[in-house]
C-alpha cells in the first residue's frame, strides 16, 4: 500500500498531523519570503513588545519583529532537523542491515562503536564539533545526525535481526542469493514501518538538540535563529509573559507534535493493513 | 536523548550459558568498548583548536608563557603518545591530573559523581513509576481517546526546550510562589524537606525530558504483548483487561520495558548540562563541559570513561532484570 | 565619580593617620606630595577624604550575618591563586583571602593597604613599608620575604601568571629593611601603585605553591574551597582593618546562566548577583525589597580592524566602519541604557585624564559611504568574527550588519564559540571583536593595548607618535602635563587606531535591600570585586 | 428437556482496516443438548472459531456480533454487561485453545494459570483450588501431577500442555466447554494421548462440549453431533454417523474424501540413474567438537537415494530431524560428516560454494507458507524473481512465464499484482510452489507443505504436486508428520526417529507388517474416519510403559524408552541391527521381522 494511498485514508489525528506539517513545511519553504521585516532589522523601540497590529507576533529582546523571525527561524529548525533526523535512520539503518546480515565479528565491532557513540552525550559532541569546525548549518545537521544514528542503529539492528531469521529469507539464502540483495530486496521492507515510528521521535530529539546547542551558544549563525535559539534569546522576556519566547515554544510543540501524530497514525495503519 | 529500544536486547538474543558467564562477558566487552570511546573522544578532542596552555592563559597569552606551560602538562609531546600515556594511567586505575586544577581528576570527579548519581537515582525513581502508569494505562486503552491524549501530553512534554521548563519551574516555585530553592547546588542537606526545596525543579524538569520515551516505549512493548494468544486466553478465563494488563502483558513486557528505561536513564548522567547549569547543580556533566571549554583533556576523557561505563552498566543491568524476568531464560 | 558616596572606610582614623604618615614621613614633602599626586589626590581629593558618605552617617554598620552571592562562572578552573585569576568570580575569591600592597577606591585612586608608605624615585625605584601587626590565617606576621616572593613569582612561565608581561618591568624586588621592601622597574611607571592593587599581585605567604586553601591576610579565611561548586569565606578576626569585616560568613557560588542567576536572586537565594543583564534590571528594580547598583566604568567591547591586512589597512575603510556604529542604538537596545557612548578611544568619561575636548563621533551613513566609496570596498563582503566571550559584541555585529546594509557592505556575521575565542579568534580575523576590562591607570589601557610592540596590540596598528607620547607621559610627574599628553594620545587613537569603542559598559549588581554599603569602584562589579570586606546585613 | 446451548440467527462481521465489512458467520444456529457433544467442522475461514468464540461473549477485535441470539445455561450471553461477561468466561464457558504452546504465559507458572479462573470467579480457595487442578491432571494421566504445575510452559511438552490446558478449563466446573482444535498442533501419537485424555474427563463429567476441528477423522471419536460450516455458514448438521457415512452436502462430501487421501501417480521403481544420494550423513547445530562434530546432533548416519523423476518420502514426528535432512540437502545446514552427491557430482554442503546452477536445480518449499512470502513484494516480484535471477528472464518474456506459472499451480492470473497478506493459505502455498518450480528444478524438497493446510485444500496441493510430477518429471523429497500424506504421493517412504532412519521401503511395502514398531506406533496412530477408532486402538499401543532408567548410551536404539516390544538384554545392550528385506526394505530393529510382523497384525506381544 503506497504512502500517498496510506495518507489518503487517514484516521483523524492523522489527518491533523498531515496538516500541521505541512502548514510548516509550506513555513519552512515561504516563510522568509512572506517575512514583513528582514530577519535582523531592529524595528520596533519597546523591547519584548505584546502582540500588536504593527507586530502581531511582538518584539524581541532587540526590538526586532518576532514574526518575521519566526517565519525565518522555522526554516532552520524544520531543514536542519529533518535533515538530520533523516540522516541518522538512514544511516542507521543501512549499517544496522551491513551489521545484522553480515553477522559475526563485522556485527560484534560495529555494535562496540555504536554504543561507544550512544555513551557520549550528545550535547558534549556538539559542544566539541562546533569548537572544532564553526557552526554551519551542513556541521550542525552533521553532529546532530552523528548523535543520534547509534540510536537508529539499535532499533534497526533489533529490526533487521528478527526479519533475519525469517522463513522468506531463508529461502533467499537457499535460492543462493547474495547478502546485498538478502539486506536490500528481502530484509529492509520490512523495517520501514517502525523505522519510521521511530523517525518521529528522532526528530522531535533533534529539534531539542538544536535548542540545547542554543543554550550553549552554538546553533546557526546570527542574525539568523532556530526556533529554539528564539526561545532562548528572548528568555528574559518570561516573566513578563514576552510573545518572544511563548511563541517560538509554542512552534516548536506544534511542529514535533504534528509530526508524530502524522507518523504514528501512517505507520500504524500500515501495520494494521498488512496484519 | 535516550534512546528506543525494541525486543529483547541485542545480547539476549547471543546469550548462552550461564548468568555469571554471561556477566564475565559482557564486562569484557564493555572493556573493549571503554577503550573505543576513549579513542574516539580522543580523536575528535585532538580537532579542538588550541589546548589547555592557551586557555588558561586566555588573553594572557603569549607565545612564550604558552610554551612553558605546554612543557610543564606535556602537552609538548605527540598526541599519540599522551594518549598512550593516558591509556597506560588508565590500565593502573589512574585517570591522570587536571591541567587546570591540578589536582587528580579522579577526585574532581569522586567529588562530583554522588551528586549525578543521586540526581539520576532521585529522578528514575519518580519518573519511571510515572512513565510506566502512563505507558500500561495507554497501551490498555490505545486507540481510545485516553490513551490519545496522554500520548499528546507526552510528546508536548518533550517537545519543550528543557531550559525553558526549567526557567518557568523556577519562575513559578521559587520566585513567585517562594516554595522551592531556585540553586540546587546541593549543600549541606540535612532534612528530607531540604532535599526535597533542592531536588525538585531539577527532577520535575529531567522528567518532562525522559518520560515520554518511556511511556511510549512502555505502551509499545505492553500492546506488542496484548495482541498474543495468552493474553485472549486470560480474557476468556474472565480476567479483567487490568488483571490482564497488568498480572499477563506486563511480565512479558519487562525485557523491552527495562531496556529502554535504562537508555533512558544514561541520558541522565551526561546528558543534564543545561538542567546543571540552570540550578548550578555540580555534577559530572558541566565537570565535562568546563573541560571541554578548558581544553582540559584528562577530565574530558575521564568523564566519558564515566558515561560510558554507566551506560554499559545500565544496560546490563536491563539484560539481567529480563533474564532474571524471563523463566525461559533463567532455568536452562 | 565625585557623586558615588565614599565607602566607609574612609571613617577608620587609621586612614586619616596614614596620609599624616605620608605627609610627614621620613621622605621629603616634594616625594610625599608626589606621591599623592601619583595617587590622583589633588588638594580637592584630600578635602573630599574627609567628607562622611550620608548612608554611612545614616546607620551604623552592623555586625555578623551571612551573605550567598552569585557570580558568573564556575568551573574546575577555579582557583585560589591570585596569579591565575582569570575571571570575576576568581577576583572576587581572592580579595576574599588576601589584602595587596594597594587597594583601589571609589575614584580608582590607590590607597595603601598592607603597605602602610609608599615612596619612589623618580617613579622607578619603589619603596614600601609594610603594615606592622598584618597577619597571615594561618598567624605568622607578615614578611618581606612575603612580598617579594609573591611579585616576582608571576616572572616565573610555571606560575602562568596571567599578569607575566606587566611583572616583566619589575627589574628588581628584593627586601631593603627589616620591614620594607624594593621595586626597581625597568622603565619609571608612576602608576606602580594602581597596578599592585589588581587582584593578581594580592600578597601571599612566602613559597605558597599549593593553592588547595588560601593563606592570606584577607578579610576572611577560607572554610571551603571546592573548585566549580562554591568557596565558603569566615570572618578573619585577625584581619589588619579593625572592625571589618562585618560579615561572619560569604559563599560564592557562580551562576552561569542569567536568567537563573536573576531568579536566584528574586528567589531569596542569593543575597547579591553580579552582572545583571540589563534586560533583566526592570525586573529586579520592580520586585520588592531588591535594588541594582549601577557601576560606570572603562569596560568596553571593542570591534577590531587589523590594520596590517586588507581592508583594515585603508584608513577609510576603518573610518567608514567607525561611522556605521550606531552608539545609540548600541547603548538603547542592546545595554537598556546601561551605558555611555564611547568615541573610539579607550578612556571613561569618568577617567581623571579623559579628554573632553575631543568631539563625539556619530552615527553617520553619508560619511560612512563616502569613505567606505573612496576605500574602494563598496559592495564588498566581509566575515565579522563575534563572540559571547566579548560580551554584547554578536549583538554589535548584528546591529553593524544592518546599517553596513544600508551603505552596500555585506558584513557577514560568524559567531564562534565562547571557549578558545582568546586565544583561537581574537586579534586573528581582519574584522572581529575584543573585550577590555577597566585598567585604573592609563599608561596600563595603553601599554597593554595599544603600544605598536604591546602583546595585545589587537589592531596591530603602527604609530610611533603614540609611542613616544605613551612613554613621555609614563615618565611625567605633573598631572596637568600628564593629562594634555594622554589627550593628544586619545585623539591620535580616536583617528587612527582600527579600533572602534561603541559605548563603556555599567556593571550592575542586583542585590536584596537588606544588603548595606554597596557602593561602586568603577574596577568591576561586587565594588570591584571587593564587596565582602564592606556590606554589612540590616537586622 | 431444553438444550444447554441454544444459538440462532447468528451474525458475526468484521471491519477490514480498508473500511468495508466482512461477513464471518452467518444466520448459523444450533443447539447442544446437556451431556453431548458437538463438533464444529471447517477449513480455516469457515468461521468455526469464530462462532465458537462468541459462546463466550467474546468476539476478536475488529469482529462484531452483529445479530442473533445465544442462551448457555438459560444466559442471554449476547445481552450481557461487561460485568456479566466476565462472570461467564471461564466460570459457565471455559475454552481450550488450539495451540497451548501460545495460550499459556510463558512467565508464570503453570499452576497459576491453571487455577486463575478458580480465583478470578472465587469459585474455591487457592489451596482447595490446586488439590482440584493436581486431581485434574492425575485424570488427565500427566506425569508427575504434583509437581508439574510448579513447572514454566517451556518446560513440559505439547502434548501435556494441552492437557494442562483442558485442566485450566475445567477447574471451574463449567457447564459448558468449548475445544479449539486442541489437538492440530500435535504429533498423531501425541493426539491419540490427548485425545484418550479429554474423552475420559469429557466423558465422565458429562460435560457438555464444543469440538472445533477441521479433521473429521478426529471428531468422529469425540463428538455426538457435527455441525458443517463452509463460508461462514451452517453446510449440514446432524449425527456424526449421518454425516461422516450419509453426507448429504456436497462439500460434506469433498471433506470426507479428502480425510482418506487416495495414492496418487503409479510407483515407479528406483531403476534409474540416482539423483540424490546421501551418504552416512551426520548433521546437527552448535558449536564443532574436535572431531568436527556438532554439539547438538540432529541426523545420525543417515544413508538416502532419490531416482530421477521419483519422489521419496519422510516420516517422523517432530524434532526427529526431517526438516534439517531437507536443509543440509539445500546447503542451509553444513553436514558434519558424510557425503551429498547430486547428479553424479558432489554437492558441497555449504552455500557459498554451490554453483549458481546447483541452487537452480534445487528448490526447497517450506512448510509455513504464511512466513515463507515476503509480505512486502508482490506475488508478481517474488515469481520474477528466480526467473531473473537463474536465468535472466526479465520484461514480457518473464511476465509470461509468471502467468503460465500460476496457471501450473492453478491460481488467477490476478493474483500476481497482489501481496501475500491478500491471499489465503492454500493460495500462498500454491504461490511457494511456483516460486520453486519457477527455476525449472530437477529436485524439489517439499518440507510439510500440506501440514498447515486444511484437508481440502491440502489434498488439492497433493493433487498438483502429481501432476507437476507427472508433467514435468521432478523428483520430491517429500516431508511430513502424516503417513498418510507420505503414502499418498511418494514411490519410497523413510521412517526417521530421532534422528536415525528406522525404517524404510517402497510404498506397497509399507502397506502391510513387518514394520518398526515406532513406524507401526506411526501408522497405527494416524485417526481413521470410523466411529470408534479410538476404542479400537490395540493395546499394545495404549500400554503405558515402565520408563527406562538411565540415560541412553550413543547408538543404542533411540525408541528405546517408548518400544511396546523391546527385548530387555539386547535393546538396551547393543546398537540394533539393520535388518534388511527384499525390495530395498530396512528395518533398525532387534525383534526379528516375523515377530514384528506377527504383534503388528494383532497378535500379544
Amino acid at each position: 500500500m503506497s504512502a500517498v494511498a496510506r495518507l489518503a485514508t487517514l484516521p483523524w489525528p492523522g489527518r491533523i498531523g498531515l496538516a500541521i506539517v505541512a502548514f510548516w513545511l509550506a513555513m519552512a519553504a515561504f516563510g522568509g519570503f512572506l517575512a514583513p521585516h528582514d530577519v535582523g532589522a531592529i524595528v520596533s523601540q519597546d523591547v519584548f513588545g505584546a502582540f500588536s497590529a504593527r507586530h502581531p507576533l511582538g518584539t524581541d529582546y532587540l526590538g526586532r519583529d518576532m514574526l518575521s523571525r519566526i517565519l525565518h527561524g522555522s526554516r532552520f529548525t524544520i531543514g536542519l532537523a529533518l535533515a538530520a533526523a533523516l540522516a541518522a535512520s538512514t544511516c542507521g539503518t543501512a549499517i544496522a542491515l551491513v551489521a545484522a546480515t553480515a553477522g559475526g565479528w563485522v556485527d560484534e565491532a560495529v555494535s562496540r562503536v555504536m554504543d561507544a557513540f550512544i555513551s557520549i552525550p550528545s550535547k558534549m559532541l556538539a559542544l566539541v564539533m562546533v569548537a572544532a569546525f564553526g557552526s554551519s548549518p551542513a556541521l550542525l545537521i552533521l553532529t546532530a545526525a552523528l548523535s543520534y544514528t547509534p540510536g537508529a542503529f539499535r532499533i534497526a539492528r533489533a529490526l533487521a535481526v528478527n526479519v533475519r531469521t525469517l522463513d522468506f529469507v531463508q529461502a533467499a539464502r537457499a535460492r543462493g542469493e547474495g547478502l546485498p540483495y538478502i539486506a536490500a530486496v528481502e530484509i529492509l521492507p520490512n523495517m520501514v514501518n517502525p523505522m519510521l515510528a521511530d523517525f518521529g521521535l528522532r526528530f522531535v530529539f533533534v529539534v531539542l538538540l538544536l535548542s540545547g546547542m542554543s543554550f550553549l551558544g552554538l546553533g546557526v549563525q546570527p542574525p539568523d535563529a532556530d526556533l529554539g535559539s528564539l526561545v532562548r534569546e528572548n528568555i528574559s522576556g518570561l516573566f513578563e509573559g514576552a510573545p518572544a519566547v511563548i511563541v517560538p515554544a509554542a512552534a516548536i510543540a506544534t511542529l514535533t507534535v504534528g509530526v508524530n501524530m502524522l507518523i504514528d497514525s501512517v505507520s500504524g495503519r500500515a501495520r494494521a493493513v498488512e496484519a | 536523548m535516550p534512546e528506543p529500544a525494541r525486543g529483547l536486547p541485542g545480547a539476549l538474543g547471543r546469550f548462552r550459558g550461564s548468568l555469571p558467564a554471561l556477566v564475565v562477558q559482557r564486562v569484557a566487552v564493555g572493556l573493549v568498548t571503554l577503550v573505543v570511546v576513549s579513542a574516539i573522544i580522543f580523536a575528535i578532542t585532538s580537532l579542538l583548536p588550541g589546548d589547555a596552555a592557551q586557555a588558561i592563559l586566555g588573553q594572557a597569552a603569549t607565545p612564550e608563557a604558552v610554551a612553558a606551560l605546554r612543557a610543564q602538562y606535556g602537552l609538548d609531546q605527540p598526541g599519540p603518545l599522551r594518549y598512550l600515556h593516558w591509556l597506560a594511567g588508565l590500565a593502573t586505575g589512574d585517570l591522570g591530573r587536571s591541567y587546570t586544577a591540578g589536582v587528580p581528576v579522579a577526585d574532581l570527579i569522586a567529588g562530583r559523581l554522588p551528586k549525578s548519581l543521586m540526581l539520576a537515582a532521585t529522578t528514575a525513581a519518580v519518573s519511571v513509576p510515572i512513565a510506566l502508569t502512563i505507558g500500561i494505562v495507554s497501551a490498555m486503552m490505545r486507540g481510545g481517546p485516553v490513551d490519545r491524549a496522554l500520548n499528546l501530553i507526552t510528546l508536548c512534554m518533550v517537545a519543550v526546550p528543557e531550559f525553558l521548563v526549567a526557567t518557568i519551574a523556577v519562575l513559578v516555585f521559587a520566585v513567585k510562589l517562594g516554595w522551592l530553592s531556585a540553586l540546587s547546588n546541593a549543600m549541606d542537606i540535612a532534612t528530607p524537606t531540604q532535599f526535597v526545596r533542592a531536588y525538585a525543579m531539577p527532577v520535575f524538569t529531567l522528567c518532562f525530558v525522559i518520560i515520554a520515551q518511556m511511556a511510549r516505549m512502555t505502551r509499545a512493548a505492553v500492546i506488542d504483548q496484548l495482541s498474543a494468544s495468552y493474553v485472549e486466553m486470560a480474557l476468556l478465563k474472565g480476567a479483567r483487561p487490568a488483571r490482564v494488563a497488568l498480572r499477563h502483558a506486563l511480565p512479558n513486557a519487562i525485557g523491552p520495558i527495562a531496556n529502554a528505561v535504562a537508555l533512558s536513564v544514561s541520558y541522565l548522567l551526561g546528558g543534564v548540562v543545561i538542567v546543571e547549569a540552570i540550578f548550578s547543580y555540580p555534577g559530572v556533566a558541566t565537570l565535562m563541559v568546563d573541560a571541554v571549554t578548558n581544553r582540559d583533556m584528562p577530565i574530558v576523557q575521564g568523564c566519558a570513561m564515566i558515561f560510558c561505563a554507566g551506560y554499559l552498566l545500565l544496560v546490563l543491568a536491563a539484560d539481567l532484570i529480563a533474564i532474571a524476568a524471563n523463566p525461559r531464560l533463567r532455568h536452562r | 565619580m565625585d557623586d558615588t558616596p565614599m565607602p566607609p572606610l574612609r571613617l577608620d582614623d587609621l586612614d586619616r593617620r596614614r596620609i599624616d604618615a605620608a605627609l610627614r614621613g621620613g621622605t621629603s614633602r616634594r616625594d610625599a606630595l608626589r606621591l599623592l599626586a601619583a595617587m590622583g589626590l589633588g588638594a580637592t581629593a584630600g578635602a573630599s577624604l574627609l567628607a562622611l558618605p550620608s548612608d554611612a552617617r545614616a546607620q551604623a554598620p552592623r555586625k555578623g550575618g551571612r551573605v550567598r552571592a552569585a557570580g558568573i562562572s564556575m568551573s574546575a578552573a577555579d582557583t585560589l591563586d591570585p596569579a591565575k585569576g582569570s575571571h570575576s568570580t576568581d577576583y572576587t575569591r581572592h580579595y576574599l583571602f588576601y589584602s595587596g600592597l594597594t587597594q583601589l577606591d571609589g575614584t580608582l585612586t590607590p590607597q595603601p593597604a598592607l603597605a602602610e608608605e609608599i615612596r619612589h624615585e623618580k617613579a622607578q625605584v619603589w619603596t614600601f613599608t609594610l603594615r606592622k601587626g598584618a597577619r597571615f590565617h594561618d598567624g605568622s606576621p607578615l614578611t618581606p620575604a612575603d612580598v617579594v616572593y609573591s611579585l616576582t613569582r608571576h616572572r616565573n612561565p610555571a606560575t602562568a601568571s596571567k599578569v607575566k608581561t606587566v611583572a616583566e618591568q619589575f627589574a628588581e624586588v628584593k627586601a631593603s629593611g627589616p620591614n620594607q621592601v624594593q621595586v626597581r622597574l625597568a622603565t619609571p611607571n608612576a602608576d606602580l601603585p594602581v597596578i599592585l592593587a589588581a587582584s593578581h599581585f594580592l600578597i601571599v605567604k612566602d613559597g605558597a605553591a599549593d593553592f588547595a586553601t588560601a593563606n592570606g591576610t584577607g578579610p576572611f579565611t577560607c572554610k571551603e574551597f571546592k573548585p566549580g561548586v562554591r568557596t565558603l569565606a569566615a570572618r578573619f578576626e585577625g584581619y589588619w582593618k579593625p572592625g571589618r569585616p562585618y560579615l561572619d560568613e560569604v559563599e560564592l557560588i557562580g551562576i552561569p546562566d542569567e536568567p537563573a542567576r536573576v531568579n536566584a536572586l528574586l528567589a531569596g537565594d542569593v543575597q547579591i548577583a553580579i552582572a545583571i543583564n540589563a534586560r533583566s534590571t526592570s525586573r529586579v528594580k520592580s520586585s520588592p525589597g531588591f535594588a541594582i547598583l549601577e557601576t560606570k566604568s572603562g569596560l568596553y567591547t571593542d570591534l577590531i580592524l587589523r590594520q596590517d591586512q586588507a581592508p583594515g589597512k585603508n584608513p577609510d575603510f576603518v573610518l567608514a566602519m567607525k561611522h556605521l556604529i550606531d552608539r545609540e542604538q548600541v547603548k538603547s537596545a542592546i545595554f537598556r541604557g546601561f551605558a555611555v557612548a564611547a568615541n573610539d578611544q579607550p578612556l571613561p568619561p569618568t577617567h581623571r585624564y579623559f579628554n573632553a575636548s575631543l568631539p563625539q563621533r556619530a552615527f553617520n551613513l553619508d560619511k560612512a559611504k563616502f569613505h567606505l566609496q573612496k576605500s574602494g570596498f563598496a559592495g564588498q563582503k566581509f566575515p565579522i568574527v563575534a563572540s559571547a566571550a566579548a560580551e554584547g559584541s554578536i549583538d554589535m555585529a548584528v546591529l553593524l550588519q544592518q546599517s553596513a546594509a544600508k551603505i552596500g557592505l555585506t558584513l557577514q556575521v560568524n559567531r564562534v564559540p565562547g571557549d578558545g575565542y582568546w586565544s583561537n579568534h581574537w586579534m586573528k580575523h581582519p574584522l572581529g571583536f575584543g573585550n577590555v576590562n577597566p585598567r585604573p591607570s592609563a599608561d596600563l589601557l595603553f601599554t597593554q593595548f595599544f603600544k605598536s610592540d604591546a602583546p595585545w596590540n589587537v589592531s596591530g596598528w603602527k604609530n610611533d607618535q603614540f609611542d613616544q607620547l605613551l612613554l613621555a607621559a609614563r615618565a611625567e610627574a605633573d598631572e596637568a602635563k600628564r593629562k594634555a599628553l594622554y589627550g593628544d594620545m586619545q585623539v591620535i587613537v580616536h583617528e587612527k587606531c582600527g579600533v572602534g569603542i561603541p559605548v563603556f559598559m555599567s556593571y550592575v549588581d542586583g542585590f536584596t535591600a537588606k544588603l548595606k554599603g554597596l557602593t561602586s569602584i568603577p574596577a568591576g562589579g561586587f565594588m570591584g570585586y571587593m564587596f565582602a570586606e564592606h556590606v554589612w546585613l540590616d537586622a | 428437556m431444553d438444550p444447554l446451548v441454544r444459538v440462532e440467527g447468528l451474525r458475526i462481521t468484521a471491519r477490514k482496516p480498508t473500511g468495508e465489512a466482512a461477513v464471518l458467520v452467518d444466520d448459523v444456529g444450533f443447539e447442544i443438548p446437556k451431556g453431548e457433544v458437538l463438533a464444529l467442522i471447517g477449513e480455516s475461514g469457515s468461521g468455526k472459531t469464530t462462532v465458537a468464540l462468541s459462546l463466550l461473549g467474546y468476539a476478536r477485535p475488529g469482529c462484531r456480533i452483529e445479530s442473533g441470539r445465544i442462551v448457555v445455561d438459560g444466559i442471554d450471553v449476547l445481552s450481557l454487561d461487561d460485568e456479566g461477561r466476565y462472570g461467564l468466561r471461564g466460570r459457565k464457558v471455559a475454552y481450550i485453545a488450539q495451540s497451548a504452546a501460545a495460550a499459556f504465559n510463558p512467565m508464570k507458572p503453570l499452576m497459576d494459570q491453571v487455577i486463575e479462573a478458580a480465583l478470578i470467579h472465587g469459585t474455591a480457595t487457592r489451596a482447595a483450588a490446586e488439590a482440584k487442578a493436581v486431581a485434574l491432571f492425575a485424570d488427565l494421566a500427566l506425569p508427575d501431577p504434583g509437581g508439574i504445575g510448579r513447572r514454566y510452559p517451556h518446560q513440559v511438552s505439547g502434548g501435556q500442555l494441552q492437557r494442562l490446558m483442558a485442566a485450566m478449563a475445567l477447574i471451574t466446573d463449567p457447564g459448558l466447554v468449548v475445544l479449539d482444535e486442541p489437538t492440530t498442533a500435535l504429533d498423531v501419537t501425541t493426539q491419540i494421548e490427548v485425545l484418550r485424555a479429554f474423552r475420559a474427563v469429557v466423558r465422565d463429567r458429562g460435560a457438555t462440549a464444543v469440538y472445533v476441528s477441521h479433521d473429521l477423522a478426529v471428531v468422529a471419536q469425540m463428538a455426538d453431533r457435527i455441525v458443517v460450516l463452509n463460508g461462514g455458514r451452517a453446510r449440514e448438521s446432524g449425527t456424526v454417523d449421518q454425516v461422516i457415512n450419509h453426507p448429504r452436502d456436497e462439500y460434506t462430501r469433498r471433506l470426507v474424501a479428502a480425510a482418506a487421501p487416495q495414492p496418487r501417480g503409479e510407483p515407479r521403481g528406483a531403476v534409474e540413474t540416482p539423483l540424490l544420494e546421501v551418504r552416512a550423513l551426520v548433521a546437527g547445530y552448535g558449536r564443532l567438537d574436535r572431531d568436527g562434530l556438532p554439539a547438538a546432533r540432529v541426523l545420525e548416519d543417515i544413508d538416502l537415494t532419490i531416482a530421477r523423476g521419483a519422489a521419496v518420502g519422510v516420516i517422523g514426528e517432530s524434532g526427529c530431524g526431517k526438516t534439517t535432512l531437507a536443509r543440509v540437502i539445500a546447503g542451509l545446514v553444513p553436514a558434519a560428516r558424510g557425503d551429498v552427491r547430486f547428479d553424479g557430482q558432489p554437492l558441497p554442503t555449504d552455500l557459498r560454494h554451490r554453483s549458481r546452477e546447483q541452487f537452480r536445480r534445487i528448490q526447497i518449499v517450506f512448510q509455513n507458507a504464511d512466513t515463507v512470502l515476503n509480505p512486502a513484494h508482490s506475488i508478481e516480484r517474488i515469481l520474477a524473481r528466480p526467473l531473473a535471477f537463474y536465468r535472466g528472464l526479465r520484461g514480457e518474456a518473464a511476465r509470461a512465464r509468471i502467468a503460465q506459472l500460476l496457471d501450473l499451480v492453478k491460481l488467477p492470473a490476478s493474483v500476481a499484482s497482489r501481496r501475500p497478506s491478500e491471499l489465503s493459505g492454500g493460495q500462498k502455498q500454491r504461490v511457494n510452489l511456483a516460486r520453486a518450480l519457477a527455476a525449472d528444478p530437477d529436485l524439489i524438497l517439499c518440507d510439510e507443505v500440506t501440514s498447515a493446510l486444511d484437508t481440502v485444500v491440502g489434498a488439492a496441493i497433493l493433487d498438483l504436486l502429481a501432476d507437476l510430477r507427472r508433467e514435468l518429471g521432478v523428483s520430491y523429497l517429500f516431508i511430513s508428520h502424516d503417513i498418510s500424506t507420505v503414502r499418498a504421493v511418494c514411490d519410497e517412504v523413510v521412517v526417521l526417529y530421532a534422528g536415525r532412519k528406522v525404517d524404510a521401503g517402497d510404498r506397497a511395502a509399507m502397506g502391510h507388517p513387518p514394520f518398526h514398531p515406532y513406524a507401526d506406533l506411526l501408522i497405527a496412530s494416524v485417526p481413521a474416519l470410523r466411529i470408534g477408532w479410538l476404542d479400537a486402538l490395540p493395546r499394545r499401543l495404549a500400554a503405558s510403559l515402565p520408563p527406562v532408567g538411565e540415560a541412553l548410551d550413543e547408538g543404542l536404539c533411540p525408541f528405546l524408552p517408548r518400544c511396546a516390544v523391546r527385548r530387555a538384554g539386547r535393546c538396551d545392550t547393543t546398537p540394533a541391527p539393520k535388518q534388511v528385506l527384499p525390495g530395498g526394505r530396512e528395518i533398525l530393529c532387534h525383534v526379528s521381522l516375523d515377530e514384528l510382523a506377527r504383534i503388528q497384525s494383532g497378535g500379544a506381544a
